[in-house]
């Protein structure tokens, strides 16, 4: 083969690719929701690796030429959002559309959820040390979580899991992509505070046993 | 049902407890069971009518507490019954451990709140395809369930809370216009625009709204925003120009406290 | 003037233009309907031939790019569609697309039309917190909703009912057999209160909501 065929034939592969990508804009600019990878990849016949790769490089085309929308990865797929420093406009534009920030209260509950889930009422209940069924229900009407299974148990109490919108809520890929818990641990200096907060013995003896360790069985979470 | 405002916001017993006892935290060897366990009741006895689950909770933690002080009071006592001694250690252990949950969980709370507060700040795409392309939708109603309806009947129905921005994180009890002033240099750049409304919606008392407003007037005094208000007694438009790392200690505040 | 200056300020205000397009591209990609120019010269505050002028240009990038969509000028406004050549892959996708039912905002519009029909465009309004326009517009294309009736106070406000495909859809008989709500649905004061955690002192009043009552009649998961 002359190298002027191979140019020929590398145009051609190039001009391709760019319709692929052409094909995935089309289909991502209609979705309602994010486009999974591999729901892209049956519709034009190619792979999966090569169908994130060609969104990949999407992403940094719009990003590279300062469009004021992006291409994201939300909840296992793709799709166009606004870009974040446009805000101030399509605020204003979306008038009525405020988004509605979480309490306190519903965070943490949620945070529970997202890294023990499968969970039932009554273990969100010990962890947070009050009864949960009101946060519970609000979460779940708004859509962050619902029932995923019930308890193998006697009761059989329905457990709780996050759904794909928790994962739009909070603009990730995946519970993957959540941070470690273990990063989420006390320090060492809280831990001891607290100790000393709650020590057994007098105050003028080592508290020497019965001590706790952050570091032991009785980590929260996995 | 009647909201009692002057009640602070407590999550619940552990939410308390950490607070009391991480707010002594400065020097840990000073840190005294006998304040700590009477600030606990002291804000049981202001948190009164609860509903009986919350009250039971706080209560089954007030007589671990209680516990605790007796045994320090008594040294000599544990000789006495090991068996007791150990129970108590046990429990005080559970306690510990539970606390220490409870605070893991409040740190990855404000982690989403970043990653919302971040996510918030673009909006999806979900106009969906032209009409020309509606004569090859499906019926879209088809297998939608009476449940999946009913559902979203609740999910419209139910009245929507006016949005917030939570400042749930910081403590509970917040006076002072200088806290404020830290607060908003930590929170503003972030977000970098908001309503006062917004600012303000979570704060329960008219105090605190008052501090929040004047933290923010000092801010604007200090060139850190900018302040815009569209029309008479509207909202007010609040723009964080400070930069990315601004330094709350060096935002001096006039003492306003008092 | 030296050249140099010249070059500064053009830099400066082709920067400023290059952000109005972002804005503009951030707003139409949101928007459910195509954006008039007006609105867009009121939300960036610049006059409506210079926003012609920009939506023209951004047309002709996405021309020159060969993105698989355009922006296209449709019913005296602008909106972002997928490129006609691109049209077999979206029909399939369309087709293919195993999700496509009523999004979110369709079904609780369509919901709170059933539940409290007859009810004018206003009143959805009011309750959805979002302009139903478009979605309503959907729901009526689709046969689900018409037009039933014309409220008595002034200006004789369009009400909207619920059509008997969409008993058919739902496989009930009358409006009469939609299951129950108002016990689901807790009071504004009582969401509130839910939303930003314990400062609730129910005085005299039990809670019938938010107590810890074992699952009941409550929803099974979906």
């Amino acid at each position: 083969m002359t190298d002027e065929m191979h140019d020929k034939v590398d145009d051609q592969v190039d001009d391709q690719i760019a319709e692929f990508k052409r094909a995935i804009e089309a289909v991502i600019l209609v979705a309602h929701d994010p486009v999974p990878p591999d729901l892209l990849a049956q519709l034009i016949e190619q792979p999966i690796v090569l169908v994130e790769q060609w969104c990949e490089e999407l992403r940094d085309e719009y990003a590279a030429q300062r469009r004021g929308f992006e291409l994201r990865r939300v909840a296992g797929g793709f799709r166009y959002q606004t870009h974040h420093d446009q805000t101030p406009y399509v605020e204003r534009f979306v008038l009525h559309d405020q988004k509605a920030r979480l309490s306190g209260a519903a965070l943490e509950t949620l945070a529970i959820i997202a890294y023990k889930q499968p969970i039932s009422r009554a273990q969100v209940a010990s962890i947070r040390g009050v009864d949960p069924d009101g946060v519970i229900r609000t979460l779940q009407a708004r859509g962050y979580i619902d029932e995923v299974a019930r308890d193998h148990g006697p009761g059989q109490a329905v457990l709780f899991g996050t759904t794909a919108l928790f994962l739009e809520k909070l603009g990730i890929d995946t519970v993957d992509d959540l941070p470690p818990i273990a990063e989420f641990i006390p320090s060492a200096d809280i831990v001891e505070a607290l100790e000393h907060g709650l020590r057994v013995s007098p105050v003028d003896e080592a508290p020497s046993f019965g001590s706790f360790s952050p570091e032991g069985d009785r980590e929260p979470g996995h | 049902m009647t909201i009692d405002v002057s009640t602070p916001v407590y999550e619940g017993p552990f939410d308390l407890l950490l607070h009391l006892i991480l707010k002594e935290q400065v020097d840990i060897y000073e840190v005294d069971l006998s304040r700590i366990v009477d600030a606990y009741l002291g804000e049981m006895d202001r948190i009164q009518a609860l509903d009986l689950d919350v009250a039971t909770e706080f209560l089954l933690i007030a007589a671990t507490l209680v516990e605790l002080k007796t045994r320090r009071l008594l040294p000599g006592t544990a000789d006495d019954d090991l068996d007791e001694e150990f129970a108590m250690w046990e429990e005080r252990d559970l306690l510990l451990a539970r606390l220490i949950e409870c605070k893991t969980f409040k740190d990855v709370a404000q982690v989403f709140s970043r990653l919302a507060d971040d996510a918030d700040l673009s909006f999806p795409r979900t106009v969906g395809p032209d009409e020309r392309f509606s004569s090859l939708m499906p019926d879209l109603l088809e297998g939608t369930s009476l449940r999946r309806f009913q559902s979203a009947a609740i999910r419209a129905l139910t009245p929507r809370p006016e949005p917030t921005v939570d400042l749930f994180h910081v403590n509970p009890i917040r006076f002072t216009v200088a806290e404020a002033v830290a607060e908003l240099c930590d929170e503003l750049p972030r977000i970098g625009h908001i309503s006062f409304r917004r600012l303000t919606a979570d704060l329960a008392e008219r105090l605190e709204v008052i501090v929040q407003f004047l933290a923010v007037l000092e801010l604007f005094k200090q060139g850190l925003v900018e302040i815009d208000q569209t029309e008479r007694f509207g909202d007010i438009d609040i723009l964080w120009t400070g930069g990315a790392d601004v330094d709350p200690s060096s935002v001096l505040v006039d003492a306003y406290e008092g």
